[in-house]
């Protein structure tokens, strides 16, 4: 237990320490939902329309820009090995690195959705259902696409794995996403879409962090 | 009963067998010096005891067990120091060495760290990021573990001494008589003639075309 | 040019020169303050058709325009540094830098108390309110490089190169109302042909532009100051300045 | 000149090395298109509205996705000390640089765009006005996204900066680009569009590899 | 006319003042061995004597003209080895080796650069990625530049020993006898003894805190 807890504080201050590279993820969420409006035109109307899918494409996006560097630096100055070494269970120390990821890098961007639904002109009801399917589908994002990311980190090229993995969760993720926005934006339940991405979630979970302890064995061969 | 022994080991890299048929025995308070020239598989040899990697063929018993069975065991009595330092360069010394004690179950507080490092010429440096520091002074960092972690039964040590000045060298010698004085085991690969006072096993690998 | 840059660049000469130009700064920077304000509030008649809200515009424009002005000096400040190597020119940026934070910011916040009544928004992405809060986003990004490095003259290269690059900025902000016909009114000071504004209203607005103008010099020399002795604390002639203020203070006391 | 064929050669060969990781810009980039009409509804008269919006806007993030690892690697090995003391022009090395970053990794989105196109159901005219504004606006991207890279390549962070260099030059490039796109779906010229974009390009073209080759320069003190 | 000499440089890394008033001047022919404890400032003074770091204070030298003014003559005349190697592990030795000599405007066919790698052990390896070869393996991949350069006036070399066995120091010192006899000058900084058979000038830095 003492491991881990000294792993998610060092994991915190380095995060910190690189605070600059971890507003990456914010400012560019920021900025694709500051540019579809200057690039789709400002109408209220498309503007709602659009505008649950744009903010899941982009968190989609955003989360994936800083995944592939989880494991790198890690990797790259030798921690992992001794990681490796130190006896704390690895799957473990996965899940709590995929936790700090997640935190640092995924929960702002769901902090500021309010402020990006104002200007995308989503109702209330609508921006609820959104904070509600961001917070329960992307650690889904962040666990699953660890593995791609441990599995590549000795080689270099994360690229296609990591997108042939993705793919899969994302378009359902998304489809029931933006059907909960949609159903909310005309009043109705959608607590059963919820519940699909709540089951997902769970069962990303119990077993992705042993495949990433196992990818990242298999890193050091 | 020997800290570490194995038994047949074999290595392939790139279809290249490294070596084969190794069986070494290491006792507590004795000290094996791998030697072999660049490229004959002292790095590769050093990571398999260390359980790091799976070997082709063949054992490695931590106590007579197989380390893969010892699980938090054999982590909690091993230091290894390997080529890559395991320091982050974003964080300072202190940091990085609390850390490391933290996960590998040391309990020491910062006034030993800082002790260390002092020991280590570090002062001054210690709440500096690491990148910052010259080549030698980033290795004397991750080297304190070994001052951090003298309980430890065994040290698998991969060119300990690279990078350091005399008197480095000389700090990092007195530690090791020390250490295997007071019954501590230790692995060691260098090509900087080892002149230790101290009684030698070695094993010579060679560069196998 | 070198001829006429060189004395500068040595800090104690820029000291003293900052030392001579304050007074009259701050001085006239108050006094057009002052008046441009009670006259644009108390004297000036209200817009036909805004009301007394269009008084914003006192604060606004002067301060939208001004704010253009700093970082376009900042980045010349930039440019001399980078090119004769000059140290003070550098400090000069990064008292620029934080100055300019300021004045657009308050733009921003006035232009953006002005959309309520006026368009009934606070905030609509306009390429012009964009680009300006883009202006923004530069300016505490030449800060933050520069606080980014330890080194602190690789930091003035680097956030000086910055400063240069974002003058691309600034002909996206003033030509962004014409490409992008939104809400943003276009230009109505800054044409070449005849103000289309009465000159009641015309005349209390420079009087405030020359207020704000000169009052973010005085900040701006202060600040330069400032970075001069905190930088050259151990060097003798700021010792022996220090030493002369505690003795003046002294015998003022006494 | 032998120099820099000499860096062409490598760079390529280097491209081609690592090429499972040049494929992560296109694969995000037909991620976001073909994720789009999931998140929007498959409306035909919607998409066709946003659709020149969408792809540009996905040019430009997918481009900033390969960007920070331009000059990342030669740094971290020391290739950059080396290329420095070699001789060589560095301003015509960065340009070198730059132009095989574009080559291969945002000149495929650009070849593969018809076929997005026809799925936003874009009609002729408009695609052609995309890949003209693509062709002449990426390079201006690539261009000034590796000033920002450069001045970050020591401090190992550079998302921040990239986001705030590159905002001022997708603002218009963004707009001009899309206005394109719009009058050649009504059928109009669009000239004056690309001259500018032309225009914006050439310069960052002129002045570009100057700025590059000095941050470079500054990083290795 | 010496080959390289410096003219009261100083260099200040994190307001610490690592050295002030170094004076150097090294001749064709002749040997300058920077010694030094880890921290010293050995590679901040090189870095500088190659011009990719600028001086707080000083000049530099190259025949006799400031560095910054000779523009390529300076380039072509130089090598320099530093803590990091200069090349890329997803090419093979070869690629990188080839793509250095181009850049550097060195005319070699590819059959030398076969001819280098087997006298510095490579047999075998010259057309894998260098990431997969050991470390002392990728260090005598990066020192082939001194045989395909060695008409360059100017070496500098930083730690050029470290990882290498005994056979590799060898062969270096061998060459480095070599070069400086045919009039070649040679700055080098090494924690491992220089026991080279040449008469050696030195230069001490000190650790000031
Ligand atoms: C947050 C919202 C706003 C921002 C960021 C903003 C920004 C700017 C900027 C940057 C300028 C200087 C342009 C130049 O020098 O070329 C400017 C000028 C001006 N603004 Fe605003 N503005 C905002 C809202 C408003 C509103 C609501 C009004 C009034 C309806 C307004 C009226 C003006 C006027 C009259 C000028 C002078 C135009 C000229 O002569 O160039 N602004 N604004
Ligand atoms: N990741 C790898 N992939 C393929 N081959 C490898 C890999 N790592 C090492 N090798 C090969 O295995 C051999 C042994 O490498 P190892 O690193 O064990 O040597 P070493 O004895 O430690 O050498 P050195 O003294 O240079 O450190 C080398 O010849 C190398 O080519
Ligand atoms: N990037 C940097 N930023 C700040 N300080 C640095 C940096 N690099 C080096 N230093 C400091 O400068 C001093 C000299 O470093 P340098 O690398 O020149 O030493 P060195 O003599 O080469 O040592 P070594 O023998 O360990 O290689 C060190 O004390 C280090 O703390
Ligand atoms: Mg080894
Ligand atoms: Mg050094």
């Amino acid at each position: 237990m003492n491991g881990l807890g000294a792993l998610l504080r060092r994991d915190l201050s380095l995060a910190y320490r690189q605070r600059a590279e971890l507003m990456q993820p914010l400012l560019f969420f920021i900025l694709v939902i500051t540019l579809f409006p200057l690039g789709v035109g400002p109408e209220p109307n498309t503007l709602k329309m659009i505008g649950p899918g744009v903010i899941w494409v982009a968190a989609i996006l955003s989360s994936l820009l800083g995944l592939e560097r989880l494991f790198r630096d890690d990797f790259q100055d030798g921690s992992l090995e001794q990681l490796i070494l130190s006896g704390v269970p690895l799957a473990a120390a996965a899940l709590v690195k995929v936790f700090v990821h997640w935190l640092t890098s995924i929960l702002p961007l769901i902090i500021i959705s309010p402020l990006l639904a104002l200007f995308l002109h989503l109702t209330e009801p609508m921006y609820w259902a959104l904070v509600f399917t961001l917070l329960i589908g992307t650690p889904i994002l962040s666990l699953i696409g660890a593995i791609a990311v441990g599995l590549t980190v000795g080689l270099n090229r994360g690229g296609v794995l990591l997108a042939l993995l993705l793919l899969p969760v994302f378009i359902p993720l998304l489809i029931f996403a933006t059907s909960a926005v949609e159903s909310a934006s005309m009043q109705l339940q959608y607590s059963g879409q919820l519940a699909i991405i709540g089951a997902m979630f769970l069962f990303s979970l119990a077993l992705a962090p042993f495949a990433i302890a196992y990818a990242l064995r298999v890193s050091q061969t | 009963m020997a800290v570490l022994s194995t038994q047949n080991l074999s290595v392939i890299k790139r279809d290249r067998l490294l070596f084969d048929q190794v069986n070494l025995s290491v006792d507590s308070g004795s000290l094996l010096y791998v030697k072999g020239p660049n490229g004959a598989g002292k790095t590769s040899l050093l990571r398999v005891l260390t359980g790091l990697v799976e070997p082709e063929s063949g054992i490695v018993f931590y106590q007579d067990k197989k380390i893969q069975k010892c699980g938090e065991d054999y982590a909690t009595n091993l230091v290894y120091f390997g080529h890559k330092l395991g320091v982050s360069g974003s964080l300072s010394a202190v940091e990085n060495l609390q850390y490391w004690c933290d996960s590998h179950q040391v309990k020491v507080d910062t006034n030993t760290i800082y002790q260390t490092l002092e020991k280590l010429n570090l002062v001054g440096l210690e709440d500096i990021p690491v990148a910052s520091l010259s080549a030698g002074q980033q290795r004397r960092t991750a080297l304190a573990r070994l001052w951090l972690k003298a309980d430890a039964k065994l040290w698998i040590l991969d060119e300990p001494f690279t990078a350091l000045d005399v008197q480095g060298i000389n700090v990092l010698s007195d530690k090791l008589i020390d250490y295997l004085s007071k019954g501590g085991a230790v692995i060691i690969t260098s090509h900087q003639l080892l002149e230790l006072d101290y009684p030698t096993q070695e094993l010579t690998l060679e560069y196998r075309i | 040019m070198w001829k006429w840059l060189h004395p500068y660049a040595k800090t104690e000469k820029t000291y003293w020169l900052c030392q001579t130009l304050l007074p009259w700064f701050s001085v006239l920077g108050l006094v057009a303050l002052i008046t441009g304000a009670i006259w644009a509030l108390a004297f000036s008649p209200a817009d036909y058709q805004q009301g007394d809200s269009y008084r914003i515009f006192h604060i606004h424009v002067p301060s939208a325009i001004l704010s253009k002005s700093l970082y376009m000096g900042m980045a010349i400040a930039a440019f001399v540094g980078l090119v004769w190597q000059v140290k003070t020119a550098f400090m000069s940026m990064m008292a620029i830098a934080a100055v300019g934070a300021v004045v657009t910011f308050v733009s921003l916040v006035t232009g953006s108390a002005w959309g309520k009544p006026m368009w009934g928004t606070w905030w609509e992405w306009d390429a012009r309110m964009t680009s300006q809060l883009v202006l923004l986003f530069l300016f505490f990004g030449v800060m933050s490089l520069y606080k980014s490095f330890e080194d602190k003259q690789q930091a003035s290269k680097a956030a000086g190169v910055m400063a240069i690059v974002g003058i691309i900025n600034l002909p996206i902000i003033h030509y962004s109302v014409e490409w992008w016909n939104t809400l943003h009114q276009g230009a109505t000071l800054m044409k070449l042909d005849k103000p289309s504004m009465p000159l009641e209203m015309l005349l209390p607005f420079f009087v405030s532009l020359v207020g704000w103008s000169s009052a973010c010099g005085a900040i701006v020399l202060l600040r330069i100051q400032n970075e001069i002795l905190r930088r050259e604390m151990k060097r003798p002639w700021v010792i022996a300045l220090a030493q002369q203020n505690v003795t003046q203070s002294n015998t003022a006391t006494k």
